[in-house]
């Protein structure tokens, strides 16, 4: 159960390894990681601002949430600002449980709070400038299912 | 009473500053929007549309129409796109 | 887009990494890693049989399932058989997709199918001897929900 | 016609051999299994509850009453537990 906001990468795969070393009651463990997209083939950089007062408990709001509906054995997000590079990490959740649709069902609810409830704003650098990214109301919309 | 106001990204951009201190007398956020507008255009182009704001008192998402209260800090943002 | 079938143990953080290394139209990866869960604490090993002449295809007819379904710009399945024991790895699927959504369902989709339709069979050998796993009815029944 | 029969998990215990090859004039998937029942206690036992057998022909998932055709190996075994 921990939060992370950092400017440095991260390894999904040791932060994976580290939440489930010396454990035999976890049986289903779930990661989603965001990765820079280059949609238009033009994009230089990614810059991610955020508001360092709130991040970190706007994020462990929407994990304990998470951890309140479903039966967690672990749970991990990782979430970076600054500028990033296509193809570089973003953020990850991960989450285990003995059953997988606990998993599944709860790392997808993290993501759908972290799109729309975590303090953070996309900025895209390209050839023809920056521009915002703007939320898409589908994100909003993604809330309701919970 | 003196407020922290605090701004991100476009928002941020349009006002100028990233935070200021406010000097205000008003009850709401909405009150506080309609003084910060009045006052220079900068904020009359960052508050033009209230339904693309956001606004967290003391980290806390709240509507336009919370009262202010005891607030030490205020933020406006568009709306967030994490993940 | 890719199925292993093996004894041997997978490092899930290389294979992630494999999938997305050098390419920057990948927006969302999905992991899933299912593993040995010592439900008693009487579990000395879990034994995975399956039928060879089957398993590579029956898998990739999953898999193409999935591509067929979703946008997916990568996938993968590795499932092991053989003596585990608790805490060791038994399977893992991951899909990339340039939406959270559709790298989401169709991981959790895969693992449906692969409950159901994977000629694997379980036998938990412990202190007491060895009993075969029962489906569960709650895994045929997710199946209909695609 | 000579068919390739192989059993897995508690079919394959019950039986008590992998495969075998068998001679038989079965039509059906529920012929052969009513063939093997006749022959020997072994296959009752493995055969009792055929709600819980799956059959694959040819790798191929099947239901009971489906023709053994030009089939050349035949799969019983319990419901997959695969994942």
């Amino acid at each position: 159960m921990s939060v992370r906001v950092q400017e440095t990468d991260f390894n999904v795969g040791e932060e994976l390894a580290k939440l489930t070393s010396d454990r035999v009651d976890i049986g289903a463990l779930v990661s989603f990681t965001g990765l820079v997209r280059d949609v238009t083939g033009d994009l230089e950089a990614l810059e991610l601002e955020h508001y360092p007062a709130m991040t970190q408990s706007a994020l462990e709001k929407i994990e304990a949430e998470a951890i309140a509906r479903w039966d967690l054995d672990a749970s991990l997000i990782i979430h970076r600002y600054g500028r990033l590079e296509p193809g570089q990490q973003i953020m990850m959740v991960a989450t285990a449980s003995k059953h997988r649709k606990a998993a599944f069902e709860s790392a997808d609810f993290l993501m759908d709070f972290l799109k729309s409830r975590a303090p953070f704003w996309k900025k895209e650098h390209g050839l023809e400038g920056a521009e915002w990214v703007d939320a898409k109301e589908a994100d909003e919309d993604a809330l309701k299912r919970w | 009473m003196k407020i922290q106001v605090v701004y991100f990204a476009w928002v941020r951009e349009r006002i100028g500053v990233p935070k200021e201190t406010v000097e205000t007398e008003a009850l709401t956020v909405a009150d506080l929007v309609a003084e910060l507008v009045a006052r220079e255009e900068r904020y009359a182009a960052a508050f033009v549309d209230m339904s693309v704001v956001r606004v967290a008192l003391d980290q806390a998402l709240v509507a336009l129409d919370t009262p202010l209260g005891e607030t030490r800090e205020i933020a406006f943002f568009p709306p967030m796109t994490g993940g």
